[in-house]
């Protein structure tokens, strides 16, 4: 054969095929970067003299901020990777509030948890009429959402608050959850805090943090986080889901109703946006009452959140406590505290460029190592962050870690894409 | 084990301190200063009163509702019929143009007086007075230059936040105080100059500590009790056991997180401890900061009934009794009103000047 | 495409009588006549200074609905219009006030400073796009959050803030900068610059359909791997088309600033923004009909006052305005399947490949190219 | 409509097994615009490999898609092993125990092989172990070796096609249905291919075997259908009927074929492509590697290789699409190596993509804005920073009237236009204003023979005249016919060269997977 087949001097030799390498599983990477941000924390919080970096109040104020936001992003997940993108997770949250106070006054904080699903849940179905069964644009159809969610609430609210509380933009006062301690743990680790050992008592303080003056719903959302996983990547129904957020219509091939599971996926992403509307006002410490505006933009974030976690629930999980953290942070402490989170990021940023050192991949770890110079530049010349700026902090970590990371990203290949049934090739 | 945490407070942070070091007191003031003038009469049947609510309108447990209660007022006292009084209230983020016309609906219906509640009217009243030079406009927190036929309804909030520093001062067991106000508007930042001087006045070494929810044009910041309350919860583990705020809707987080650290807090604009959205941490609220919106906005109304707005005060303060604190919950003694009573004396007669702008 | 009139009047008619019905169900709910409620919405036109009103709210939403659309074109989903025209608004304000030149020339500054400040803000999500790949969706709506921050700070007494009136301010434009209006007398006074929005929108339509930039837009929009692989450097695109978006929203609040306000103020409304994303699409992206949308979203907006003067609760425009562009875009969507139905249909025949066209059930099966944004967003 | 004169003589169904596994009767199918299916009457006997052959759009995967439930007829019936069925959705068809593979792949390539297997019958084994089990279990007969795990992404064409058979083993589908299953297969995987066809048909499996590839169905089937505009012209027995003829059937007219009579190459070098390297982040190995070749003016320059093996990242190299990270490219004298894709174009590079909906056409876009898509800075279609939108208009015409594209008018939009036309459009856009270097990558890929006719003749006058090609195709007899000089590329590399003159199909594609590069180091 070579008679006709020749081959050419230089590329005579055929390459090796391509091998393929394990990788470590996303748990254990979880685990290291947590215990790595903590390990920065307690330095920073050490080097800087800033106690308030790892001290239980701070994590409690985080948790409680966090958790809309966390619920929020499950929302964004559930939906995204079933295809659809979901930018009304704002006008459902808001939904969520109202429904909570509204069936909360008249009949307790478990009832508003589920009044504030359904109210959800009916956001998501129409984000579901729309997307699915007419292929609007998602961004579109969730644009008007949320200007449906926020008409509506003020309406209801002048129509059947205003009665009862005599103010039109405020509902009664809700019952609230008792909060629950692990005791003898929590107040173990109260004393261990309270030693004022570097590390250990920054570890006692956040775990204290934990497991101190958690609400019911508290505990709900974090157990939402490992079902949702369960459920998306362990069972029949979440592969489903996802392969409708994959290849629709490979899944359709397969005989799956993708209609079914979006319209599922969708519904579900609401009701989650709207039990985070309801921790806006069941959770301890906040007003037990729906207020108008109360939202504040936080269903974006937990939007944010989500693809800043990668489209994984541990990523968001993640990416919700950066912003309930850095926000708790900035509101409990100020602009100086602020500064020593730069310090720990550049800690953070400097052990990631070591790693990527062993990884051999330079070029990373110098762009890394080159952010950590400029924020720690940024650390050493400005002693106060100016109040205007600090509380948009979050807002501005997540810029900065999106444009560090986005290219890793990976969301489901189908994400916004529309689908019709019998269009396939 | 999980232990459902009992109502009891889980101490006030970590931080400690001891009482303060109180300056001397004021001498007591000469008994009856203020405005217990009395009552006047006048005949209010003719007047066909409007009212331009700022967001949130009647009802909303703070200015707008303190505004209403004074038109109420003299549909008691002054025999203002109930259907003479014609109410709109502004919409969140609506245009400019928005405000002036609600305020020419009124003017061309031959509404007069026309009352605009808040300080968010006063370009509007600037571009819209001029066109009814006969109708009577008052607008609140705000003056309006060049508007002849705008009287301006502004309050001293500087010198009832002074008084609020003082009684923090008083109350404070480790002499370490704080403020959150809700928007960093130059509004706000007058009961936080207040505060600050009344507590340094009071004790000179005390501890202050302030935070602003969000920046001025942020309006979130007063409607965020979430927020308010990690404010709160910072100060008080950073030792502050008295808490002022002037934040909105916001401040029932602070006083929610007053309540769960077991420490003080003050309300504001109107009698809080009496306010029906916040009864469940009524306890903690030692006293508010009043605002008497209502006492302007009948005052005004009373001067218009009478045809005689010469009198009108410029500035609604302790003089006037614009401005004031709360008693109720009987968590003031006696012997701190004597002194309220006192630093107040001193700032009616000048002794005291409140700047109303913060030192830092 | 084509314009088929029936297609593209059809749908947004269809759309608000469905608002409408909805909304009236609503008011019957709280207890109010819709008919009145409604005839007071159209006779307020007539009064006062309402058409003058909607005339000037139209031509500043027609602004901000532009600079989305340009992003839409390509599928660019600026949600950050409302941070930039803010910045840009501040920005342009802060320098017009501090230097002095002769009328005319001073508001031409003002203008131009807006354009730069708006764009260059809209620099940041277009870079983070085109070389980091990060979504402009959130990219934009944390740099609307931020936004707030950077005004805050610059309206700072320390920095350029001025106080008056209880509200911190840039501080009186001189007259030089200001822009005459046309006055009707009582029934008020059209912002001079409302032209802006004439200008804009002619040169908008031109831009989009007669030159090579328009083009490479839509394509990049249609298909980004078609325009790629016919020469439209995407990356160019995605920064091109930001910036514009960008320098257009900043000019989204001059009209009122140096018509009738001369100064920014902390409260200067907020929110235009997603107003401009909603009226863009209600517009379709097209010249013509975000003009419609922006005079319709102004006139909702203007009879939220007429209806809280006849005491109904005004809430129920927000309302109406949502429902309005939820039908609406359902409403497109399928007339666009019924039409590529039917033009596959034409072809057919016209191959003589086909039966008459007897299924009109068949309406549903399309390519899978779909007109309305792909959304590559989040 | 034709009358389906040969079903009489082509004997219907006396096959092999007996009893009828598939019975299809009187099936039509309108789509908006076409008549996929009319009055189709097929049959199927169990235990016999079924070829259904027909011309592209003949409407073989409609009826398919019809049997397997993706899409319901507007009329007939549908039996299988005599019951008459009626499938609302393909999981009806699953459990009435057909299985399809279908044209184009339909795996989610972010999921693991063991994810896309158990997919929607997840009520067989589960989604954990057992199912594991299963698939290990399946894998030997379909000849896959690869860890359940791994992600659908990570895998070759050829391990694709495996998986895809796979997912219809694991619903213990007997009656299997493969859509064009070698199109993308080089001539040794196809014989793997057919020896675990033949290996299950001996089991009792039953297949329906669809190819335009006429050798193929005479290898492999026991009987064959032909289907034309959407009627079964007939049924015949492959052993006894010529390859000619059955195309004759197929098309009912002279096939057309690619051979290209004279060379007219010259020694103008047009292209140069020296040393070529790109690698793609994430990926250990270069995509391209150390890539050199040179095509002159009037010469085809045919690349020949497995899908996925680096012909793409080429092309988008040479179109400037991605940019190489080492090496030169020069056109005629001018290096465009740091040059973007519209100045390549406009340098004189036409293009025609492999996939014309995603890199050649904006569907929703009349024709004549499809004209100026690439020409957007150059005469007749724009004028400076303007489009001249009745110059592309009127040349939208010629190139209608020229390369005899189907539409009622230029008006309509490009998504309107069946696939064909749709390429026929491409190729005269990309032929005009006239390139030096023509980049035809699949040029007649899913197109019915009389379109390949026309492009083909177009090409080789284009050549005549002087136009240098650089051709990328997977199908072998056009890259035979119609190059001067074959390349074969093997993962990123450049591994061997071809004569046409004189090379077979099957020595290409042992080339193409390396068998005969590792033969050589021997
Ligand atoms: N969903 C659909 N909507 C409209 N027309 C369709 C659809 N699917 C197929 N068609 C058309 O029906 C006819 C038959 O298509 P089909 O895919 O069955 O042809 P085919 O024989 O499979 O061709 P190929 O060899 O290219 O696969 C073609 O004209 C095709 O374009
Ligand atoms: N998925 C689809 N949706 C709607 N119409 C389709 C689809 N596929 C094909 N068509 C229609 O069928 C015809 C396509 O012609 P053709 O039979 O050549 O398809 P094809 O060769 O299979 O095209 P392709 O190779 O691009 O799939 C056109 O009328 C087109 O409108
Ligand atoms: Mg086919
Ligand atoms: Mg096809």
């Amino acid at each position: 054969m070579t008679t006709v087949i020749s081959n050419p001097a230089d590329g005579g030799a055929v390459p090796p095929a391509p091998r393929q390498s394990r990788k470590l599983p996303g748990w254990s990477k979880g685990l290291i970067w947590v215990a790595a941000v903590i390990a920065a924390l307690s330095v920073a919080s050490y080097m800087t003299g800033v106690a308030q970096l790892t001290a239980t109040g701070t994590i409690q104020t985080a948790l409680v901020l966090a958790i809309p936001i966390l619920l929020a992003a499950l929302g964004g997940l559930w939906a995204e990777r079933a295809g659809v993108i979901n930018i009304g997770l704002e006008g459902m949250m808001i939904m969520g509030t109202w429904g909570a106070a509204w069936a909360g006054y008249q009949w307790g904080p478990w009832v508003a948890v589920l009044a504030a699903a359904a109210f959800g849940a009916i956001g998501g179905l129409v984000h579901a009429v729309a997307t699915v069964t007419f292929g609007v644009n998602h961004i579109v159809s969730g644009v008007a959402i949320n200007l449906l969610g926020a008409g509506l609430t003020k309406y209801l609210s002048t129509l059947l608050f205003q009665p009862v509380s005599n103010n039109p933009r405020e509902s009664p006062p809700v019952e609230k959850f008792d909060t629950y301690s692990m005791q003898p743990l929590s107040d173990w680790l109260a004393d261990l805090e309270n030693m004022q050992r570097v590390g250990l008592s920054d570890v006692a303080g956040v775990l204290r943090g934990l497991v101190t003056g958690i609400s019911p719903l508290t505990m709900l959302a974090l157990l939402l986080v490992p079902v949702s996983y369960l459920v998306l990547w362990r069972s029949r129904f979440g592969l489903r889901l996802r392969s409708c957020g994959e290849n629709p219509t490979a899944a359709e091939s397969l005989g799956v109703n993708v209609y079914l599971h979006k319209y599922f996926a969708v519904i579900i992403s609401g009701a989650l946006a709207g039990i985070g509307g309801a921790a806006l006002l069941l959770t301890p410490g906040v007003h037990p009452g729906y207020l108008e505006g109360q939202t504040g933009g936080r269903g974006y974030i937990g939007l944010a959140a989500m693809i800043f976690g990668n489209w994984r629930p541990t990523g968001l999980l993640g990416g919700s406590a950066l912003f309930g953290y850095a926000d708790g942070l900035q509101l409990r402490s100020g602009g100086s505290t602020v500064m020593a989170l730069f310090y720990a990021a550049v800690l953070v940023l400097f052990a990631g460029a070591v790693a990527l050192v062993f990884m051999r991949k330079y070029f990373a770890a110098g762009i890394t190592l080159l952010g950590a110079a400029v924020l720690y530049f940024i650390y050493w010349s400005v002693d106060e962050m100016p109040s205007q700026l600090s509380t948009y902090l979050p807002h501005m970590v997540t810029l900065v870690v999106l444009a560090v990371a986005a290219q890793r990203l990976r969301p489901p290949a189908a994400n916004g894409d529309e689908y019709r049934r019998g269009r396939g090739h | 084990g999980c232990a459902k945490d009992s109502g009891a407070p889980s101490g006030g942070g970590n931080a400690s301190g001891s009482e303060c070091k109180l300056a001397p007191k004021p001498p007591a003031a000469a008994a009856g200063t203020t405005s217990s003038k009395a009552p006047e009469k006048a005949d209010g049947s003719a007047l066909k009163v409007g009212l331009a609510f700022d967001i949130g309108g009647r009802g909303d447990a703070s200015f707008n509702d303190s505004a209403a209660a004074g038109v109420d007022k003299a549909i008691a006292d002054l025999g203002v019929k109930k259907e003479n009084v014609k109410e709109l209230s502004a919409g969140p983020n609506e245009a400019e143009s928005a405000k002036q016309t609600r305020l020419r609906q009124l003017a061309a219906d031959g509404v007069n007086p026309i009352i605009a509640v808040g300080f968010a009217y006063a370009d509007a009243l600037k571009a819209v007075a001029p066109s009814f030079p006969n109708t009577k406009f008052a607008i609140v927190d705000a003056t309006v230059e060049g508007a002849t036929n705008v009287t301006p309804l502004v309050f001293a909030e500087e010198q009832g936040s002074f008084l609020s520093g003082v009684i923090a001062a008083y109350k404070s067991k480790k002499c370490n105080v704080g403020f959150v106000g809700g928007v960093e508007t130059p509004l706000i930042q007058k009961f936080e100059a207040g505060y600050y001087q009344g507590a340094k006045a009071a004790a000179p070494d005390i501890k202050i500590s302030k935070k602003y929810l969000t920046p001025a044009g942020d309006f979130t910041g007063f409607q965020d009790p979430a927020k308010g309350n990690a404010a709160a919860q910072g100060m008080v583990s950073g030792g502050s056991d008295v808490l002022y705020h002037a934040a909105g809707a916001s401040g029932k987080g602070v006083f929610t997180a007053a309540k769960a650290a077991g420490v003080s807090a003050i309300g504001v604009d109107s009698d809080q401890y009496n306010q029906k959205t916040v009864e469940q941490e009524k306890d903690v609220i030692i006293s508010s900061m009043l605002k008497r919106v209502d006492v302007a906005v009948f005052d005004y109304l009373l001067a218009v009934a009478k045809n005689d707005l010469s009198k009108m005060p410029k500035v609604f303060d302790f003089s006037v009794g614009g401005v004031g604190y709360s008693t109720s919950g009987g968590k003031i003694d006696a012997d701190l009103q004597a002194v309220l009573e006192g630093y107040k004396a001193q700032i009616v007669s000048g002794q005291i000047k409140v700047s109303d702008k913060p030192t830092s | 495409m084509k314009l088929n009139l029936r297609s593209v009047v059809l749908p947004p008619v269809l759309a608000i009588a469905f608002a409408a019905l909805l909304c009236g169900l609503a008011l019957l709910v709280s207890g109010a006549n819709p008919l009145t409620a409604f005839g007071t919405m159209v006779a307020e036109v007539g009064e006062g200074t309402a058409a003058v009103d909607i005339i000037n709210g139209g031509a500043t939403y027609y602004l901000i609905a532009l600079a989305v659309a340009i992003g839409f074109q390509m599928k660019l989903f600026n949600i950050g219009v409302e941070g930039q025209y803010r910045i840009a608004a501040v920005v342009a304000m802060i320098v017009g006030g501090a230097v002095t030149l002769p009328p005319g020339l001073h508001a031409l500054v003002i203008m131009l400073v807006a354009i730069v400040a708006g764009a260059l803000y809209a620099a940041i999500p277009a870079l983070l796009k085109a070389y980091r790949g990060v979504s402009e969706v959130i990219s934009t709506i944390m740099l609307n959050a931020i936004s707030l921050g950077i005004v805050a700070f610059l309206l700072k007494p320390e920095m350029f803030g001025v106080l008056r009136a209880n509200s911190l301010t840039t501080g009186e434009l001189p007259e030089s900068a200001h822009v005459p209006g046309i006055s009707f007398g009582a029934a008020g006074t059209v912002f001079g610059l409302g032209l802006l929005s004439v200008v804009a929108g002619v040169g908008y339509w031109v831009l989009m359909n007669r030159t090579r930039f328009g083009f490479e837009l839509r394509a990049s929009g249609e298909s980004a791997t078609a325009a790629t692989a016919g020469g439209v450097n995407a990356k160019r695109m995605i920064i091109a088309a930001m910036l514009l978006s960008g320098a257009v929203a900043g000019l989204t609040a001059l009209p009122e600033l140096l018509g009738r306000d001369h100064t920014f103020t902390q409260n200067f409304p907020q929110g235009y923004g997603f107003s401009g994303i909603a009226i863009a699409l209600l517009g379709r992206n097209h010249a013509g009909g975000i003009a419609f949308g922006a005079l319709l979203w102004a006139f909702l907006d203007r009879s939220a006052l007429a209806l809280d003067n006849i005491g109904v609760p005004k809430e129920i425009v927000t309302i109406m305005q949502g429902a309005i562009v939820l039908s609406v875009v359902v409403a497109y969507e399928i007339v666009r399947r019924m039409q590529l139905a039917a033009e596959q249909r034409k072809v057919g025949q016209q191959l003589g490949t086909t039966s008459p066209p007897d299924d009109a059930a068949a309406g549903g099966k399309d390519q899978p190219a779909a007109t309305s944004a792909g959304g590559g967003a989040a | 409509m034709t009358t389906p004169t040969a079903a009489a003589e082509g004997g219907v169904g006396q096959p092999t097994g007996g009893a009828c596994a598939v019975r299809l009767s009187g099936i039509t199918k309108r789509f908006p615009g076409v008549i996929a299916n009319s009055d189709v009457h097929l049959s199927v006997a169990s235990g016999e490999v079924h070829a259904l052959c027909g011309e592209n759009g003949a409407g073989k995967s409609t009826l398919m898609k019809i049997l397997y439930g993706m899409q319901n007829p507007d009329e007939g019936t549908i039996e299988v092993n005599g019951h008459e069925v009626h499938f609302k959705s393909p999981s009806d068809a699953i459990r009435a125990g057909i299985g399809m593979v279908h044209q184009h792949f339909m795996l989610a390539d972010n999921l693991t092989v063991l994810e896309n297997v158990v997919l929607g019958a997840e009520s067989l084994h589960g989604i954990g172990a057992k199912a594991r089990k299963r698939i290990a279990e399946l894998s030997g007969p379909t000849g896959l070796n690869v860890s359940p795990d791994q992600a659908v992404e990570d895998l070759g064409v050829a391990d694709r096609q495996r998986v895809e058979i796979l997912k219809v083993l694991y619903r213990g589908a007997k009656i299997i249905i493969l859509d064009e299953p070698t199109a993308v297969l080089v001539p040794q995987e196809v014989d793997e291919l057919f020896d675990t066809l033949r290996g299950m048909k001996e089991q009792g499996y039953t297949f329906l075997f669809i190819s335009h590839k006429l050798d193929e169905v005479r290898g492999i089937a026991d009987s064959v259908t032909v289907i034309r505009r959407g009627t079964t012209v007939g049924t015949a027995d492959p052993k006894k009927i010529s390859s000619r003829q059955l195309a004759e059937m197929m098309v009912g007219s002279e096939l057309p074929s690619p051979e290209t009579r004279d060379s007219t190459v010259t020694d103008r070098e047009v292209l140069v492509v020296d040393g070529v390297r790109l690698c793609s982040m994430g990926a250990d190995r270069p995509v391209l590697d150390d890539i050199s070749l040179t095509v002159r003016a009037g010469e085809v320059l045919g690349i020949a290789g497995v899908e996925g093996n680096g012909q793409t990242e080429l092309v988008e190299a040479v179109m400037g699409m991605r940019k190489a990270d080492a090496g030169h490219i020069r056109l005629g004298e001018l290096d465009i190596t740091g040059l973007g894709t519209l100045a390549r174009r406009e340098a004189g590079i036409g293009y025609v993509p492999e996939d014309r909906h995603r890199h050649g056409l904006l569907l929703t876009q009349p024709l004549w804005a499809n004209r100026i898509l690439g020409y957007q800075t150059r005469k007749p279609t724009a004028k400076g920073a303007w489009l001249d939108i009745e110059g592309a208009k009127a040349d939208t015409r010629r190139i209608v009237e020229e390369f005899d594209v189907r539409t009622p008018g230029i008006e309509v939009a490009a998504a309107a236009l069946s696939g064909g036309n749709q390429q026929k459009l491409v190729v005269g856009r990309e032929l005009s204003g006239n390139p030096k270097l023509l980049i035809a990558s699949h040029p007649t890929r899913g197109v019915d023979v009389g379109a390949q006719a026309v492009i083909w003749d177009q090409i080789r006058a284009a050549r005549a005249a002087g136009l240098a090609v650089l051709l990328i195709s997977a199908d072998l007899d056009e890259l035979i016919g119609l190059s001067d000089t074959i390349k074969v590329m093997l993962r990123g590399r450049l591994v061997a060269d071809a004569d046409p003159a004189t090379v077979t199909p099957e020595q290409l594609g042992s080339a193409m997977t390396g068998a005969a590069g590792e033969g050589d180091e021997e």
